[in-house]
Formats: structure tokens, sequence, C-alpha cells
């Protein structure tokens, strides 16, 4: 049974329809790239499958759960952990705290109204073992919000993996960062995805990023899927480079 | 741990500053020898105008007082402190007098919430309220306390006299207005009662939420219910606002207006809409009594205006101390309480006696209408009718005339 | 974080209380009444600091508290700390409907709902007169110590330690509950909804716990005013109530729960002696408030923490 | 036309711009590609006076234009048609254009305009908010035209676009350069790109990194591509 | 009283005191719509035209002269605050704003205090407006049809204003869009400014209207302040339609009500914003922020 299962996802705003009927199953320890061009429906597909957009139609099935009715949190409650397009950190808290947040959701102290020193102790503890592995440790009391914007993306890696998801769902994760910094960040996230043998959902506009982290591709093109097979095939398809590239023929 | 030291002296350091240097500078004030007498009053807020009054007329008789030698040889000083008319304010500053300028004796409260809220503490404090203002009949009946007087005249009592004036009325059927509150209520309340006992009745009332300026919902709903007449419980800027749109609606026309108590505070602003207003009072500087006539002259030669409701009254409820102080010879409180039964005196509102029972001034109870008189600028009351004491007064205790 | 520790915030309440010792008995009157109104801007700040939720109704649990508390001490003649708990508990009990309907908004439309509710309760308790005594409000209030002994509390020394105690306490809650595993996740909430979400917490139920924890002590702070006052009137729950304590909290610094104490004390110190020296306080109180906003950012905390850094840096260059 | 020497700034955190040097000649189209945050549309905004603090010179034919507030930066004769249009929703196609014509047009009347963008005439009292992506980027390029520019800042124009759409695009760019336009393009799209471009900018790491003529950059596509756009 | 002439005569009023609202709920609303803040002076303005109303009556005679003035003032005094003040919080959090109007409140308000007194102002007014006209033989006040018929000049005024001139295009672009009307180049600051005036001169204007019926006293803008806020949040924060919609909603609500459920009105409208904000957040004519 695939982890996540999205049947004929749809979502229309008046009579455009940014996503259009899209199924896309993905299968345990799978790691998979949505691709298209900018306006392809991407984000609209992930922001449905994370329960922050309203369905038009269609569903989505977690380990064969239908969770298509429920909100964001109790979506990520039962595993799915997601980085936004847009960078979004806490940035008033410490970067280790913004991991500790991502931990705690699964502690089972996670709602005390009070005290719970240990469970932060403890927690704080294994928050720094995850800035360390995203090489962040250094930074561990900075706020979130005045770390260089490469690290804000790295930080929100962490504080997904902290939560130790059934599958991960990374937006653009090299969005905006140089091509050391992309270089060094799809090495780590490679050696990461591997190491915890997380499924990964991934959306990225660099091709170079894409085919280093995922064998099998997707392509949406104004809200339909297009293709979908292993990287190479889809990367040969001539469809694919025209709606990628947009057209002047 | 520095900054726990940092907190500790900074939090002790800044706690004394605040509390103790004001209090050293008053301190010093205080043991010169004076009287010093507490008014805490509005001075700011919705109540400023009326609090204007209570201050203005406590310069003029201290002024006047320490002029003839003082109070029992001492010279006579008021502490004026602004309460907004918030009870929780008016608490504070008169416990502030009380304990750190040894004042004992408290006047010019202006809320009857605000005395409400003191007349509990006075015995604890040891002081004396002496009520100029506040007209609400429960503090004459089940929140009194032994250390409080009223020396003005109480709503039921204002109420009464109007009622015995409308007894001779040819209107028969009544309708009642006022804001929602306490003071509006129990005038009603009355009103309607005393109504019953002059073979009358009043066809319906209505209360409008305080803070209410556009009367014209009610206007339309008194004509509907086309009474005779109007009654109203409505002072200060609720009165003008109401007299003025009523007059704009031509209600004088329909029907005659009478009004729970008449104070120039309203009818003045009010304009021409006031004249044929017909009320209450509780105290116009048109009674025709000689002590009146001096207090008018003396308040007209230091202000250059007409004394209104609160300045008489006000000047009563010194007189009324000062009367008790030289019973009593002291200006200490068990002393005042005692000399203040039964004391009689008479003022610029005529005769009056204190009653032993419920600290309620038995005084004259007037009407008053409205009208265009020579040599003012604007409509004044005058006398229409004048009861005897015994006929306006409750019984002890009581706010109603069973 | 407040750079202030919570043990140098005791100490400084400490020595609040022991001067109720040691000043003039009006001064401690004065003192305590300060107390209660840093007890009151303190529940404010851990919604508008702490959950940026900026709250324009904070006078509802005040007032509403305050009425349970004369209540309880009117007519179950309970003794004084049960009845100022008792008011917490039911003004706790109270936000959670109430808040259930207003943390479903934010921004402005949360200000305005909060301010409607209050404003409702202003409405019910001038009109139920027979319960609450309208707009003469209920006096006599009665300062029942209780068994056990408990008399002293009634006493203003008494009293002021009462208040001091559940200052300390309602401080000891308040930063427990900011560093606690719930409140971080409030925290995380303010700074980014969505992310919150995304790790699985539930924004809605999270602000919903402040609220009702911010309401619990408001009630508390409302109980002890109706004690120490003794009298409880429809003003309470009055809007400029509601304005006055948020100008304290943004005063003294918003989401430090140190500064919104100090706010308060010194605003109502400031009202009180402006008060007492000039007729038009207002004005110098109004021109005040412009000038600590424009050359005050982050209140008098953010003042006094410049303050005390600008010292230690001063002590540590001058061996 | 407009030279930026050395433009370095960005947002909080985050310096997105680490010295953009470059220049757009009159009567020329200026295109700048690179990848997702490279720093295009910051250095655009940078421009236009919209990012706080920044360092290096902006001059327009010689006029320094760094440190004015936005409004002075767009009356010394830049027009800025921003990354998602921002047309205003609720203002019609009308009010759109005369957000920024204190005066009438001298360049560009009604019937010059509308020749250009035929479109927007029957559009015209039709609200922002109710345009097709087409015609909102037509009506942002025609409110920033009216407002008689020397140069013309483009953010990714091409965006969301269907092909038909991008070729109009590419004409109506040429045309303004015909104009003696100074045109700075900001762009992901190739195609549009080459097909109006005079030279071609490629920006990363918050530089110009590469610099050449179309033609030249047609020739040396694959490498380019390869190297900086991977793809 | 027949039925039908009192459900008129009570449609006059509650139009009349909608016209009333409406001038100071609007400029809450276009100070909101273009700079995201709420103004707590308004009711402070308000109360300031009033006053200067009155006084400009007493001194000149003349009515119509305290119309001009009384918003002149107003519309200066918010300049000039907005100019030394303001400007330099737009770039912080909003509680800056609350607290800096709320010391202009608090301020002005102890002004007028000193600078008038005390007691309640007031002027009569001139003959031609102190009439009645009768409606089905009931008598109505012309000053109140006056009321009526300002209200409606003045919602026509700024709609003109907004849609006609090329200030109203800039408030409207500004408070959709503001850093993109700057990139078009227009001084935005110059625009808020401007909006700043023109709201406090509207509520001025409605204080110096109002005056005739309520006179100039302290606690007029207290009064009517919180009546405002509601209007603007069941409108629709920054709506100008919604404001109008709002204004007569609160203005019928409360002469209705008032008339009908005596008992009920002191709650009825903090019932009426409860109801739509939890239905529609952004109020009946906003979008959500």
């Amino acid at each position: 049974m695939p982890i996540l299962d999205c049947r004929g996802l749809t979502r229309a705003w008046g009579a455009l329809r940014a996503v259009d009927d899209v199924d896309l199953a993905v299968e345990a320890g799978e790691t998979c790239a949505v691709i298209g061009p900018n306006g392809a429906g991407k984000s609209t597909l992930f922001a449905m499958i994370a329960g922050n957009l309203k369905k038009t139609a269609g569903r989505v099935l977690l380990d064969g759960e239908d969770v298509s009715a429920l909100p964001a949190h109790r979506i990520a409650a039962r595993g799915v952990a997601r980085t936004f397009q847009i960078t979004a950190v806490f940035p008033g808290l410490p970067a280790v705290e913004n991991v500790r947040l991502g931990l705690q959701a699964h502690d089972p102290l996670r709602r005390r109204p009070i005290g719970g020193g240990a469970a932060l102790a403890r927690g704080a503890e294994e928050a720094l073992h995850w800035l360390r592995r995203v090489g962040l440790a250094d930074r561990a009391a900075t706020p979130a919000g005045e770390l260089a914007h490469g690290d804000q993306r790295l930080l929100e890696v962490a504080m997904a993996l902290a939560q130790r998801p059934r599958l991960l769902m990374l937006d653009e994760p090299t969005q905006g960062m140089s091509v050391e910094e992309t270089r060094r960040t799809v090495d780590l996230l490679g050696r990461l995805i591997a190491e915890e043998g997380v499924t990964v959902l991934l959306v990225e506009h660099d091709m170079e990023v894409v085919f280093a982290l995922a064998p099998r591709v997707v392509v949406l093109h104004r809200g339909r899927k297009i293709a979908d097979g292993p990287a190479a095939e889809v990367r040969a398809d001539a469809g694919v480079q025209a709606a990628y590239l947009g057209g002047l023929d | 741990m520095s900054s726990t030291m940092i907190g500790r002296r900074a939090a002790l350091g800044a706690g004394v500053a605040v509390l103790a240097a004001p209090a050293v500078l008053r301190r010093a004030r205080a043991q010169a020898g004076p009287l010093k007498l507490g008014v805490p009053t509005a001075i700011t807020g919705t109540w400023a105008a009326l609090g204007a009054q209570v201050v203005r007329t406590c310069r003029l008789w201290a002024k006047t007082v320490n002029a003839q030698g003082g109070l029992l040889g001492r010279q006579v000083e008021f502490l004026f402190e602004d309460t907004q008319g918030v009870p929780a304010n008016c608490l504070r500053k008169a416990q502030e007098m009380v304990e750190r300028d040894r004042v004992n004796i408290l006047l010019g409260l202006m809320a009857s919430s605000e005395a409400l809220a003191v007349m509990p503490k006075l015995a604890e404090w040891n002081a004396l309220f002496i009520s100029s203002v506040n007209g609400a009949g429960s503090i004459t009946a089940e929140h009194w306390v032994p250390n409080a007087v009223r020396a003005n005249i109480s709503g039921p009592m204002g109420a009464r006299a109007l009622a015995l004036h409308l007894r001779d009325s040819p209107q028969t059927d009544y309708f009642c207005l006022s804001l929602d509150y306490a003071w509006g209520r129990s005038s009603v309340e009355t009103f309607e009662g005393l109504l019953r006992g002059i073979g009358k009745r009043s066809i319906g009332s209505v209360f409008a939420p305080v803070g209410t300026r556009d009367y014209s919902t009610y206007i339309a709903r008194i004509r509907q219910a086309n009474p005779q007449a109007l009654y109203i419980a409505l002072t200060g800027d609720d009165g003008t606002a109401f007299l003025r749109q009523a007059a704009q609606f031509r209600l004088f026309e329909r029907m005659p207006i009478v009004t729970e108590t008449v104070d120039m505070l309203f009818t003045r602003p009010a304009g021409e809409a006031a004249i044929g207003l017909v009320g209450g009072s509780r105290y116009s500087f048109a009674y025709d009594i000689p002590a009146n006539a001096a207090f008018v002259q003396r308040f007209r030669a230091e202000y250059n205006e007409l004394p209104d409701t609160y300045d008489g009254e006000q000047w009563q409820a010194l007189d009324v101390l000062m009367a008790a102080a030289r019973r009593a010879n002291s200006t200490e409180t068990a002393a005042l309480v005692a000399a203040m039964r039964d004391l009689e005196l008479s003022s610029v509102k005529g005769p009056l006696r204190i009653r032993a029972c419920d600290g309620q001034a038995e005084q004259q109870g007037f009407v008053v209408r409205v009208a265009r008189k020579e040599g003012f600028p604007h409509p004044v009351p005058e006398v229409i009718r004048t009861y005897p004491a015994a006929e306006v007064t409750p019984a002890c205790r009581s706010a109603t005339f069973a | 974080m407040t750079p202030a520790a919570p043990r140098a915030v005791l100490a400084a309440i400490a020595v609040l209380a022991a001067l109720g010792f040691v000043l003039p008995g009006y001064a401690v009157t004065l003192l305590t009444e300060a107390i209660i109104l840093a007890l009151f801007a303190l529940s404010l700040d851990l919604l508008v600091g702490h959950a940026r939720l900026v709250s324009f109704g904070h006078a509802g649990p005040w007032g509403f508290g305050a009425y349970v508390a004369a209540g309880l001490l009117l007519v179950l003649q309970l003794p004084l700390p049960v009845a100022a708990l008792g008011a917490a508990l039911a003004t706790a009990l109270v936000a959670v409907p109430v808040g259930w309907l207003c943390v479903r908004t934010t921004g402005v439309a949360f200000a305005m709902l909060s301010l409607a509710f209050a404003q409702l309760g202003y409405a019910v308790v001038f009109k139920w007169s027979a319960v609450t005594g309208g707009s003469d409000g209920l006096p006599g209030v009665p300062r029942g110590g209780g068994p056990l002994g408990l008399d002293w509390l009634a006493t203003r020394e008494g009293f002021h330690v009462l208040a001091a105690l559940a200052l300390a306490g309602a401080y000891l809650i308040a930063r427990g509950f900011t560093v606690s595993p719930l409140g971080r996740v409030a925290a995380a909430v303010r700074e980014n909804e969505a992310r919150a979400q995304a790790l699985g917490y539930d924004p809605r139920r999270t602000r919903l716990a402040v609220f009702v924890l911010s309401y619990g002590l408001a009630g508390l702070a409302g109980g002890l005013y109706a004690g120490f006052a003794r009298y409880v009137s429809p003003e309470l729950f009055f809007w400029t109530v509601s304005g006055h304590v948020l100008v304290m909290v943004i005063l003294g610094g918003a989401g430090t729960l140190v500064g919104p104490m100090i706010g308060a004390m010194a605003l109502f110190f400031l009202e009180h002696q402006l008060s007492g020296l000039t007729e038009s306080w207002g004005l110098a109180l109004g021109i005040v408030f412009i000038l600590v906003v424009i050359f005050a950012p982050r209140g008098l905390m953010g003042w006094i923490e410049d303050a005390l850094r600008r010292g230690r840096r001063a002590s540590r260059a001058d061996p | 036309m407009l030279a930026l020497r050395g433009l370095a700034g960005g947002y909080r955190g985050a310096r997105v711009l680490q010295g953009v040097t470059l220049d757009a000649p009159a009567g020329q189209v200026t295109a700048v590609i690179g990848r997702n945050g490279v720093g295009k549309t910051t250095t655009l905004r940078a421009v236009m006076g919209l990012l706080p603090g920044v360092e290096g010179e902006v001059t327009l034919a010689g006029e320094r234009l760094t440190g004015r507030p936005p409004h002075l930066v767009a009356r010394a004769g830049i027009g800025y048609v921003p990354e998602g249009r921002q047309v205003f929703p609720d203002l019609t196609v009308e009010e759109n254009l005369r957000v920024g014509q204190r005066r009438p047009s001298r360049q560009w009347p009604p019937e010059r305009l509308f020749a250009l963008l035929p479109n927007l005439r029957e559009r015209l009292r039709n609200l922002g908010r109710a345009l097709s992506g087409g015609e909102q980027q037509m009506l942002a390029i025609a409110r920033a035209l009216v407002t008689d520019p020397r140069v013309l800042l483009l953010d990714e124009p091409s965006q969301g676009l269907a092909p038909m759409v991008v070729r109009e695009l590419a004409a109506v760019l040429r045309r303004l350069a015909g104009e003696g336009v100074a045109v700075l393009l900001v762009e992901q799209n190739l195609r549009l790109t080459e097909a109006v471009a005079d030279r071609i900018l490629i920006m990363a790491k918050g530089q110009v990194v590469h610099e050449a003529s179309a033609a030249a950059f047609a020739a040396e596509e694959e490498a380019v591509r390869h190297r900086w756009l991977t793809m | 009283m027949d039925p039908v002439a009192l459900f008129t005569l009570q449609l006059l009023n509650a139009l009349s005191l909608s016209a009333l609202l409406f001038f100071i709920a609007l400029g809450l609303t276009l100070i909101f719509g273009i700079m995201r803040v709420i103004n707590f002076a308004h009711g402070a303005i308000y109360m300031l035209g009033a006053y200067v109303g009155v006084t400009t009556q007493t001194l000149t005679g003349s009515f119509a002269l305290s119309l001009v003035l009384a918003p002149l003032a107003a519309a200066l005094l918010g300049l000039a605050f907005e100019r030394s003040a303001l400007t330099r919080l737009y770039a912080r959090e909003h509680s800056a704003f609350l607290l800096v109007t709320f010391g202009l409140a608090l301020a002005l308000t102890e002004a007028i205090r000193l600078a008038w007194g005390p007691d309640p102002r007031q002027a009569e007014l001139p003959a031609a407006l102190a009439g009645i006209v009768f409606v089905l033989d009931e008598p109505f006040p012309v000053y109140r049809l006056v009321l009526i018929g300002a209200g409606a000049a003045a919602a026509l005024a700024l709609w003109l204003l907004l849609h006609r001139t090329r200030l109203g295009l800039l408030m409207r672009a500004a408070s959709q869009n503001a850093a993109m009307t700057a990139a078009l180049g227009n001084d935005v600051a110059a625009v808020r400014a401007a909006v700043f005036a023109l709201a406090c001169g509207l509520a001025a204007l409605g204080g110096a209207l109002a005056a005739p019926l309520f006179t100039a006293y302290i606690g007029l803008g207290t009064s009517v302040i919180i009546d405002a806020f509601v209007i603007v949040m069941i409108g629709g924060m920054g709506s100008f339609v919604g404001t109008a919609v709002g204004s007569l909603l609160v203005g019928f609500a409360q002469t209705f009500g008032n008339f009908y459920f005596p008992e009920l009105a002191l709650g009825a409208t903090y019932a009426l914003m409860i109801a739509v904000l939890l239905l529609r957040p952004g109020g009946l004519f906003g979008r959500e922020e």
C-alpha cells in the first residue's frame, strides 16, 4: 500500500483549475519529485495534501486512510512533515527551539501547560543533535529570523525531520541558495534521506537537485499531470522540455 | 546574581521614592494647623461641570469663613482631589486624605455610587461624611451609616414636592422617561408611587441606556403613548440633549413637561427649549430667603455668575458643618456626629433639622418653573410652590412615602 | 525571554510585600491597589505579548471576577482567598465558550470581539439589577478572613500580603506557562501559525488555552479587587478599563511579563500623583504616552533593559 | 541609460545582492536570467527604492537615484512592472492606468497605447481582478508606460502566461525598444529572452556572472544552460 | 398616533442618527483602509469639532461658518499630528499606533476642558433650520432632515472624491497596494497625511452638526467612538459601502431597538457585532485580512 495516495485531486478558482484531476501515489521509502514551470500547480497540490487548502474534488489517502477532510495539524500529527516554499520558521525563537518544537509534537507531555522541564531538557538535547546533523549546531541560540536565508531553509529541514515523519514534503528546499549552498544542501539531503529511510515528496525547480535526489519524477503543467516515471525518461521527454521552457512555437 | 541585586534595589528605591516623596511634602503641610476638609470630587470626567460648582463654592466658603476668623478659631483649608466620578478613585482619594492628611470630614462626593463606596469605610476611618450632592434614597435608608449626614435634599424628597404640586394640576395621565441607572429608576419608581397617591396614573415609562444622546425614538414613543404630561428624570448633558430635541419636536406644545429636578446646568444650555419646564428644585438662586439673597450677592460678586444647584447645596452642607462644630465646640468626628443629632439651623434654603435616625436634613421642598426674566441672558427658574419639611420628608430610614 | 530572572522578580515582589509593614497606611493601600493592577496587566500580557492577541475587552474577565468574588463574599460569606480563587476559576470557566468564539479570529477582529463580550457583560450587569445591584453596584462587600486564624488577611497589612502573594503566584504561573511545553507552542503559533500547524499543533486550541489562562488570572485580579475596594460596580466592565490596562501593558513592554507589571504600577502612580498635583493631569499623561511610544519603542522594559546593559558594560569596562 | 554599480543589500538576515553591476542602454532590451532566488527581483526592487539600506549606486542618464524614495525614482523616469503584475484588483483598468499618470501621457496617449495593447481597450471598465493573467500583464505594462518612462523594468512578465500571450508580449517589448525605451527584463523563460533580448546577462549568487549578446548566447546556449541554469 | 406616521417618523429618526454616525465612522474606516490602524482619538476629534463649531457660531453668529471652520481646524490638527507623530510609526507594530492615539485622545480631551471649561456649550440653530415640517400631520424638525441630507451629501461627496478625483484614486490604490502606488510615482506619505486630515475633518464636521442636538460637552467623544468602532467592524474595515451600510444598521438598530425592545437595547449593537464577526471576520463588505 502506498504511504500517500492522491486520487483525482482538483482545485479550481473560478474558471481556473490550478490543479486538475491529479493522481499521485508515493510508496514507502521512495523519493518522488514534482516538477513543472511556475504556475503549474505544484504548490497548490502540496497545500491540498498537507491540508492547508480545501479540495474542490478528489481524495487524499495516508496509509490507506482518507484524510481529505482533516485540518493541517491533524495531518501533520499523522506523520506528514513539510517545508515551505517561502521559508517558514519561528523567527523570534532560537534555532534550537525551532527544532525542539518539531520534536515536541510527538512528546506525550506536549500539551502540559506548566512544568514539563524534563521533557523540555530532553527535547533540547535531541534538537541540538538534529541541528548538528544539518550543520547548524553553532547557531543553536541564534533567533531563527537572524539566520542567513540558506541556513533558515536547512533549519526547516531539521524541524521537519525532527517530527520523525512517515512522509516528508519538501517545497523547493534549495530555493534562493547559491550554487555552492545548493550543492551542499543536495548532498546533505541525500545523506539524510538515505540514513533516515524517510519517504519524500519533493517540489523543485532546480533540475540538478531533482535528478540528484529523486529517482522518480512527476511533471505538472497547467494543473495537469503530463508525465510520471523514472527521472531519465522524463528528462528526455520532448513534451516536458517544451512545457518546462515555455515556448514561442 | 547581579540582576537579582539590581532588581531588588531598584524596586525598593523606586517604591519608596514614588510613595514617600509627595507624602513627605504634604505631611509638612498637614501639621501646620488649619482645619482640613477633604473634597474628593469629579474635577474631570462626565461629572466635571458639577464638580466645578462644588469646588468654587468651597473656595468661596473658605474665603468667607477665614475672613471672619475661621471655624472655632481655626483657618479652614480644602483639599480637592479628582475622582473622575469613579467609585474606585473616590475611595482611594478619600482614604488618602483621611490617613495621610489627617482629614476627618469628607464633602462634595459626586456620584451616589461614590458615596455608597465610601460610606462603609467611615467607621474604620473615624471620619464624617456630609453629603451635598448625592440624591439616592438608599443613602439614608438601607445603606445609611451613623457617620454620614445628608444635608442636601434627596431624590425622593424632590419628587414628593413635585407630586404635591401636581396634585392640583388638571393632567392625570403621565408618561415617565429617564436614563437607565439607579437614580433615574428610583426617581421614576418614587414618582409613579406618588402619582397613585394623588389619584393620577402613569401610563408608561421608558429608560434610555446610559450614553443615549439621540432621544428622537423616545420622543416618538411618548407621542405614541399620548400622555397628558411627561415626567423626566434626566440631568446634566442628558437633560440638555433631551430638552433641545423635545423642543425641536415641539413636544412642549403637546404636553407640559415636569422634571425631577431643575438645575441651570442643563436648562441653560437648553436655551429657549427649557422655557415652561416645571420641576422640583434642590436649590435655586431664586429662593426668596434673606440668607439666600446674601449668598447669591456674595457669589455673584466673587464669580460674576448665578449660583446653581450644587453651589447652594454645597453651601448649605458647609453651614451644617459649621453649626455642628459650634454646637460641639469641636471638630473631632465623634463630637461632630453627636452634635449632628437633631441639629437645627437656617441656611440658604431656609430652616433645616438633621434627624438623628438617618442623618437626613429635613428641609423645605421647592417647585420651580423655568421662565424668561428681565435682567437675565437666559431663561431662569422661578419658585412657584414651597412645601414645609414635614410634607416632603419621608419616614425615617425610608426612601418612599407609604 | 525576559532578562530578569524569576528570582529577581520574586525578590522585588517580596520587597513590595514587606513595604506593607513599613509604609504609612494610606501608602500601603495605594501599593496594594498597584499590585492588583500589576496582576491584571500581567494577565493581559499573556494574550497581548505571548500570543500576540491584542484584547480590547480585558475589562470583561476583570469585572466578572470582581462580581463573582463579591457574590461569594456577600452571599456565601466565604473567606477572602477562597473567594478570589473561586473568581479565578469561574472566570476561566466562562472563558472557555467566550474564548472558543474569540480565538477563531486574530488581529483587529479579535480585539473587537473581546470588546463586544466585555460590553455585553457590562450590559448584563447593568440591567440585571436584582442580582448585581444595577448601576449602583454592590456596596459593602465584606472582606472575610475566614476560619483557621486567617482573619489577619482582612486587615490592611494582611490583605496587602495576600495581594503580593497572589501576584507572585500569578507571575510564577504565567512564567511557568510561557516556558512550558504548551506555552512554547503558543509562542510558536504567534511566530508562525502555518508552521506551527505543519508541526501538528492546533493553533486555535493553543490560543484558547492562553485565552483561558489569561482570563482566569484577570478574574483573580478582579476578585482581589472586589475584596480590596469592598465595592463592585458596572464600570469595572467598561471599555475604558480595557483601554487602560492595554496601555499599561504596552507602556511597560508587551511580551516580557515583568514589563506590564512595571507599566501598571508606573501608570497607576503617575496618574495618582499627577491628578493630585494638577487638574490637567490628563493632558500631561497623554503627552507622556505619545513621547514614550515615539522614543521608547519597546516600552519601559526595553528602556530598563538598555539601561541595565549599559550599566553592565560600564562595570565590565571598569574593573 | 540606466546603470547599476555594485548594488548590494537584502532583507533581514539575508544579503541577497552581492554587488550587482549592469547597464541597460536606451533602445535595447537587456535581459537578466537566472534561477529562482539569485536576486533578480531584489535587484529591480533595489532600483525602485523599495529595498531599504542598499549600498552601491543607481544612475539614470548620469543622475544619481540611490537613496530616493520610490515615488521619486518613478518620477525620474523609471517604469516598473513587478513580479506577479500587482495590478490594483479593485480599480478598473482605466483607473489602474491613471494611478501613475500625474499628467496626460505625452509618449503614450490612448490611441498609441491601445494600438500597442489592443486588448485593454475593451476592458477599460473592468476591474483589475476580473482580467486574465495575460490581460493583467498587459495592463501592468501599460500602467508603467503611461508614466512616460525612459527605462522599463519588467519582472518575469511571462510567468503563468500561455505561449500565445508570451509571443504577443515579445512583440510588445521589441516595439518598446524600437521607441527608444531602455528595457530591463528579468526572466526565467529562455524562449522569451532569446526572442527579444539584445543582450543577455546571467545572475547567480547575487551577482551578474555572465554577459553576452543574444547571438553569442544562442551559440553557447547549451554550455550556459548547463552551467548556470541547469536544464 | 397613526402607525404609518409613527413608522415614517421613526424611519426619519433612524436615518438622521445614521447620518451623524456616518461622519465619524467614515473617517475611521478611511484611516484603517490606508494605514491599517485604528484611530483612538477619533472621538476626541469629533468632540473638538462640536466645540469649535459652537464657539464659531457664538462669535460670528453663522452656523454655516461653523461647519467650515470646525472641520478645517480638526483637519489641520490631524495633519500636524500625522506629520509629527504618526509618520514615525508606520513601520512599527499596530500597538504603537493604539497607544499614541490613545494618548492623543486623552490629551485632546483635557486640552478641550482647559480651553472651554467643564460646562457644556451650545448655540442656537438659525431660524431657517429651527423650524418644523409636518410629516403625515406629525411635526418633524427641519434640522433632522438637514442631517439626513448632510449625511447623504457627505456620502455622495466622498464617493465623488474617491471615484472622480486624483486624490481619491490614489487613496484607493494605496489602500490596495501602497508599495506599487509609490512605485508608479505617487507620494504615498502625502496621501496618508491627506487621508488622516480628511478623516479628522469629517469627524469634526459630524461633531459640529451634532452640537445643535446634543450640545458640546466633555464626554461627547467617548459616547460615540464605540458606536463608530462597531459600525466599521460590521461594515468591514476600509470599506466605504460597508461603512454606509453599517451606519444604517446601527442607526436603525438603535432607533427601532430602543423603541420596541428598550430592555435589550444596551447590548443589542454588541450582539450584532459578535454575530457579524463570527460569520464574516472581515465584516459584511470587507475582505478578511
